[in-house]
């Protein structure tokens, strides 16, 4: 689908694409970190941010809840967080609103933007995402719930307990598969029977759609219709929306152990922000040299985070024992 | 001051804290309706504050926690209903890795101020699967606590006091103790402390520590023994994290200690309990730490001479105290 | 569907009605037997005999597993149980073949016929159904594996895991739902969101079928579709079985406090048992004189089983400390 | 005899008993293919044993426990790995309501011979959720054994016999430890109890137990003490259910004794054994019953400076050992 089909403005595409670009190079900073030694941990979305950037987009940050996986960051900054918060987080420094340092990097989590703090252990997000929903249905309020996961992580059991929750009560919660083809080094094939993972809808009632998170019109117009229905109190949906993983799984991982050396070869050609690149100036909304004025750009905001960031305290060893019990800070 | 039984003064706990708090909610299996829980605990709150703060839940203990962890962030003091004890196994995960850790890692911007309640206990010939003490489980978790009263009073006081709590806490409540034991309480809007021991009677020759319904084998030994043995009586309340200075002063008073517990000996939360005796008070010590426990057995049978067998009987308490005291 | 419509013939469905008309008498002493106070609980499956002596008539006892959870006395004993066997559970024997009277009544199980014991707490069964599964595919065995659980159970995670998983391998099981309206207290609208629960087997890449318990020919070809698939190396079943709960959910229970006299009244009129015996006689397979015979014939076998279950010995104190770890016996 | 490193051993005995036994199988989340495990335990296995006996689950623990115990019902020896020992908690359920209870519930009609193997243990930052030691939740569950290796000869040989016993077996391996610790092994195919602690070293003033990453430590302290106080230590291998008699022997010995563990301090396997002692041994006792352990806080945080400040070290081991002799 062409950008435009999107219906949003050029000036709102790129916005768009300047959230994409910036996770991607956000990560890219990231790895660096990792490979000199600053971070000792990197678990990145490259391949995901325009799916993720297109959710995001569908729903309204501040008012809306959020409740993230790992691989989330172009999302997580679309709802608030800029590169100064995700780099504190990759730091585990104290000021790192995610976990004040607590927790491994991108973990990502946010208060000041309704974004609930995520824990290693998948899937635990989605029950969770029950209960905001349920709140926000029980207290009247307008605000939904959008929840992301892998789609290695729907084979856990509560993904099944929470949809299936969702269902009965037509909870405003809006659930996101991202499929990036693998768990860790273990395969779709491996991970389940069926051919779409958005085919598990109709067994919980729920709205169901199956998308290409490389393209960001369909994306964005899919999520609205989730949006749309979770407002207008018609329930949860279930998106399942296929993207790459470009990286290893993590930085403790290499991914040429699995996968084969044309395969990654040819998913690298289908880069998602390649892709948006090469539809911005087809379609008119950019030129190229303009992409290289963003990408500058970009490049300096990233660095001076990087500084800013590397300048924030540690949190100190007297932290240990805060913050376990209520008054215990 | 009126009488109540153990599950109705639980029952009225909820009813008062759903009064005071609007976002006080509560759910689970059969919760909600006109059937208010399989034991009743919930009875006729549904009816009295809807349908929409008291529910059914669908059957899964994971969901259930999660539920109520969400709600909590939201700032809801939610109470979930796990059937039984032993059901609250599948929501394990949850409640570990969510509820229990959610203030601790985000440094208190996120919170699950949410109650978790669970019938546990045996006796009732509910064979393996309805007679569990599961609360060892969750002892050592840092971030939560777990707590049961042992006394009609406290099942009212400790429970309010759980629901006002801003941490997770997981409630035991022995399920035999829910019909058999009966007292007058007070009407007021009283709270009991969910973090300290009680002391509930003083004596200088023997210790006995206990809760649940071996805390009420304990108290009618110490009737039946009143006039030859004067026994220092605790109820231990919270379970984890344990209310250490209550449990070496108490030692440290008699010298002789006695824990009670009708789970299995090994791994019970009295071993934790001893383990705090024999690093602070054992000088103070003039016989060893006893543990009178269930047998390490995998649970509860569910034929009769096979359960009796399992269970810690009355005469088995008194006994022991007596060999306490003549040690 | 007719009777006949199975392709069974007259004698083996006579047989059949004995399985289904035995197992409604069984049930109906072990209600006498606690009510006296010979046992103290009963857990039972009036209104779903006739689905499970069509389900499983569909498989090869003996040589198929069979994981059945508490309601599948019927079913049970097709696979080889017989009366006594069942109420030296209940009594809480020795020679229990379930658990030596270590477990509650109805929890069935039998090493001599292939009979997977059954814990009270739900849905456990499946992920174990999958297990024994795999070892048939892998032993090259022909064997196949049934396991049942309520439409209430299938709200928990081992559900979804079990079914995926066999998804993933085509595992030679048959899951099949017993949908009898009610968990405990609470009617299937509270426990999903769906109409059929059977449409959850496309998003799992199996077989999937619904169909009316009470329909003793329907429901026989239905498994023997899903016994076909599972023999010839096709994958599993999801088979949603509807029936009723005649009596209250166990002897802890009384339905009347939450289902209206009305709907009582209703769901007895249309007791399966009923409509296969007038079926039988409609076909003209049973005269009713013989139906009275059978009656007859069935209430003598039980009372002298419950004679001799009775007769047997209890447990002794001693057995407490046995079969905890291997070579204590 | 070769040089192997504990995670080699590991290796080694998988690949031993599954050529000794057609009916091993081991599965699990990475654990085929090519990648062999995401710390590379099972590497090699897939292609030399083939997918059927080797393979990868989809990402749910519940399932992964319920397929062995599953195919242990049908005598299959199975080996079940969990990805890192935190994310054995969503299988909670399955292993204690069937694989722990399969035998007795059934008075040994079935059983579940399985191994299920969890890498646990900090140090490696990797946070709250991969460092934990859950070891303690098991504790307490009779019909299930919970042990651990803490040496390269162990792991190879514990795994072996864990492999081969009839009873569900809760395998942890220190993941620290995996590539750290390594030693010449016996190539020959020799097994070593999993129901039997210990004694590494005998000595006369102070008895030291501990598992794991703290074995080493107190190894370490040992070897640098060894001119000064003269130390029994004790590897205690079976975390459930102890071995109580090696317990108290070692405890009598000295009069002195230093439990050390990583995990929180309050409901920590250690407190078993303290119990153990402050019952069996108390009038032998020179001091009271130390128990060196991690801090009462939910889970070893990120930052490097709170990780170390979580763990135990070297330096504090040495010193409890040193304050303990001179008591
Ligand atoms: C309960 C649990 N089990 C195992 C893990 C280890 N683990 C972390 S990520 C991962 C794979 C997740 O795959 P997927 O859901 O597809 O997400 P992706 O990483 O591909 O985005 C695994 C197995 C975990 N974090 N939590
Ligand atoms: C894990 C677990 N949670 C709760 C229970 C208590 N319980 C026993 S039966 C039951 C209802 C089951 O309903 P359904 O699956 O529909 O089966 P039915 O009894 O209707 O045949 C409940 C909640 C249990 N046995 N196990
Ligand atoms: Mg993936
Ligand atoms: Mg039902």
């Amino acid at each position: 689908m062409k950008l435009k089909e999107s219906r949003l403005s050029n000036e709102e595409l790129i916005d768009a694409y300047k959230m994409v670009k910036e996770a991607r190079m956000l990560d890219e900073r990231l790895w660096q970190l990792n490979r000199i030694g600053k971070s000792t941990f990197n678990i990145s979305g490259q391949g995901a941010e325009v799916g993720q950037v297109a959710m995001a987009l569908a729903f309204e940050p501040k008012k809306d809840y959020f409740l993230p996986y790992y691989r989330d960051m172009a999302a997580v900054m679309v709802w608030g967080m800029n590169s100064k918060d995700i780099l504190m987080g990759s730091l585990g420094k104290e000021d790192d609103p995610s976990s004040h340092g607590r927790q491994m990097p991108n973990h990502y989590g946010d208060k000041r933007y309704n974004i609930v703090s995520f824990s290693s252990t998948v899937t635990t997000q989605l029950p969770l995402a029950t209960g905001v929903g349920l709140a926000m249905q029980v207290d009247k309020k307008d605000s939904i719930v959008l929840t992301a996961t892998g789609e290695g992580s729907t084979a856990q059991g509560d993904f099944h307990e929470a949809l299936n929750f969702a269902g009965v009560k037509k909870l405003p919660v809006v659930f996101v598969v991202e499929n990036n083809g693998y768990a860790i080094s273990t395969p779709n094939n491996e991970e389940f029977g069926v051919k779409k993972l958005s085919d598990r809808a109709p067994g919980y009632g729920i709205f169901g759609k199956h998308i290409d998170g490389h393209d960001f019109a369909e994306t964005y117009l899919a999520f609205k219709e989730a949006v749309q229905h979770a407002r207008n109190g018609e329930g949860a949906s279930l998106i399942e929306m296929v993207v790459d993983r470009l990286t290893a799984h993590s930085s403790d991982d290499d991914q040429r152990v699995y996968r084969s050396e044309k395969e990654i070869a040819e998913m690298k050609k289908h880069d998602c922000v390649d892709i948006m690149e090469k539809q911005l100036v087809d379609e008119k909304i950019l030129k190229e040299s303009e992409l290289e004025d963003i990408k500058n750009e970009l490049a300096n905001k990233i660095n001076q985070a990087t500084e800013d960031a590397e300048a924030m305290p540690n949190p100190t060893s007297d932290q240990l024992m805060t913050h376990i019990y209520e008054g215990g800070e | 001051m009126s009488e109540k039984t153990y599950l109705e003064a639980l029952n009225l706990a909820i009813d008062e804290e759903m009064q005071r708090d609007p976002g006080v909610m509560i759910f689970g299996e059969d919760v909600g309706g006109v059937k208010g829980g399989v034991f009743g605990v919930t009875k006729g709150l549904a009816e009295k504050f809807g349908d929409e703060r008291v529910f059914n839940t669908p059957l899964g203990e994971s969901e259930i926690a999660g539920l109520a962890t969400g709600l909590g962030l939201m700032g809801h003091h939610a109470i979930a209903e796990f059937q039984f004890a032993d059901y609250i196994l599948p929501a394990i995960n949850q409640i570990l890795s969510e509820a229990t850790k959610m203030r601790y890692r985000t440094a208190g911007d996120w919170t699950a101020p949410i109650v978790m309640r669970a019938p546990y206990g045996g006796g009732v010939r509910g064979g393996f699967y309805h007679s569990q003490s599961t609360e060892k489980i969750f002892a050592g978790q840092p971030g939560l606590r777990v707590v049961t009263p042992s006394t009609v009073y406290d099942a009212k006081g400790m429970l309010k006091t759980a629901i006002r709590s801003e941490d997770p806490v997981l409630f035991y409540e022995h399920k035999k103790l829910y019909r058999s034991i009966k007292a007058d309480i007070s009407d007021a809007d009283y709270t009991v402390p969910i973090d300290k021991a009680n002391i509930l009677q003083s004596g200088d020759d023997v210790t006995v520590i206990a809760y649940g319904m071996m805390l009420q084998y304990v108290l009618k030994a110490t009737e039946e023994l009143k006039d030859d043995i004067s026994i220092e009586v605790v109820d231990l309340r919270s379970l984890y994290p344990l209310d250490k200075a209550t449990i070496i002063e108490a030692t440290k008073k008699t010298g002789k200690v006695l824990l009670v517990t009708e789970d299995p000996k090994e791994g019970s939360i009295m071993n934790n309990v001893s383990a705090v005796i024999a690093e602070n008070a054992l000088f103070d010590l003039d016989a060893p730490v006893q543990i009178l426990a269930g047998p390490d057995s995998p649970s509860m049978p569910y034929a009769k001479d096979l359960e009796d067998a399992f269970l810690v009987n009355p005469e088995q308490v008194k006994a022991a105290i007596k060999d306490l005291a003549e040690f």
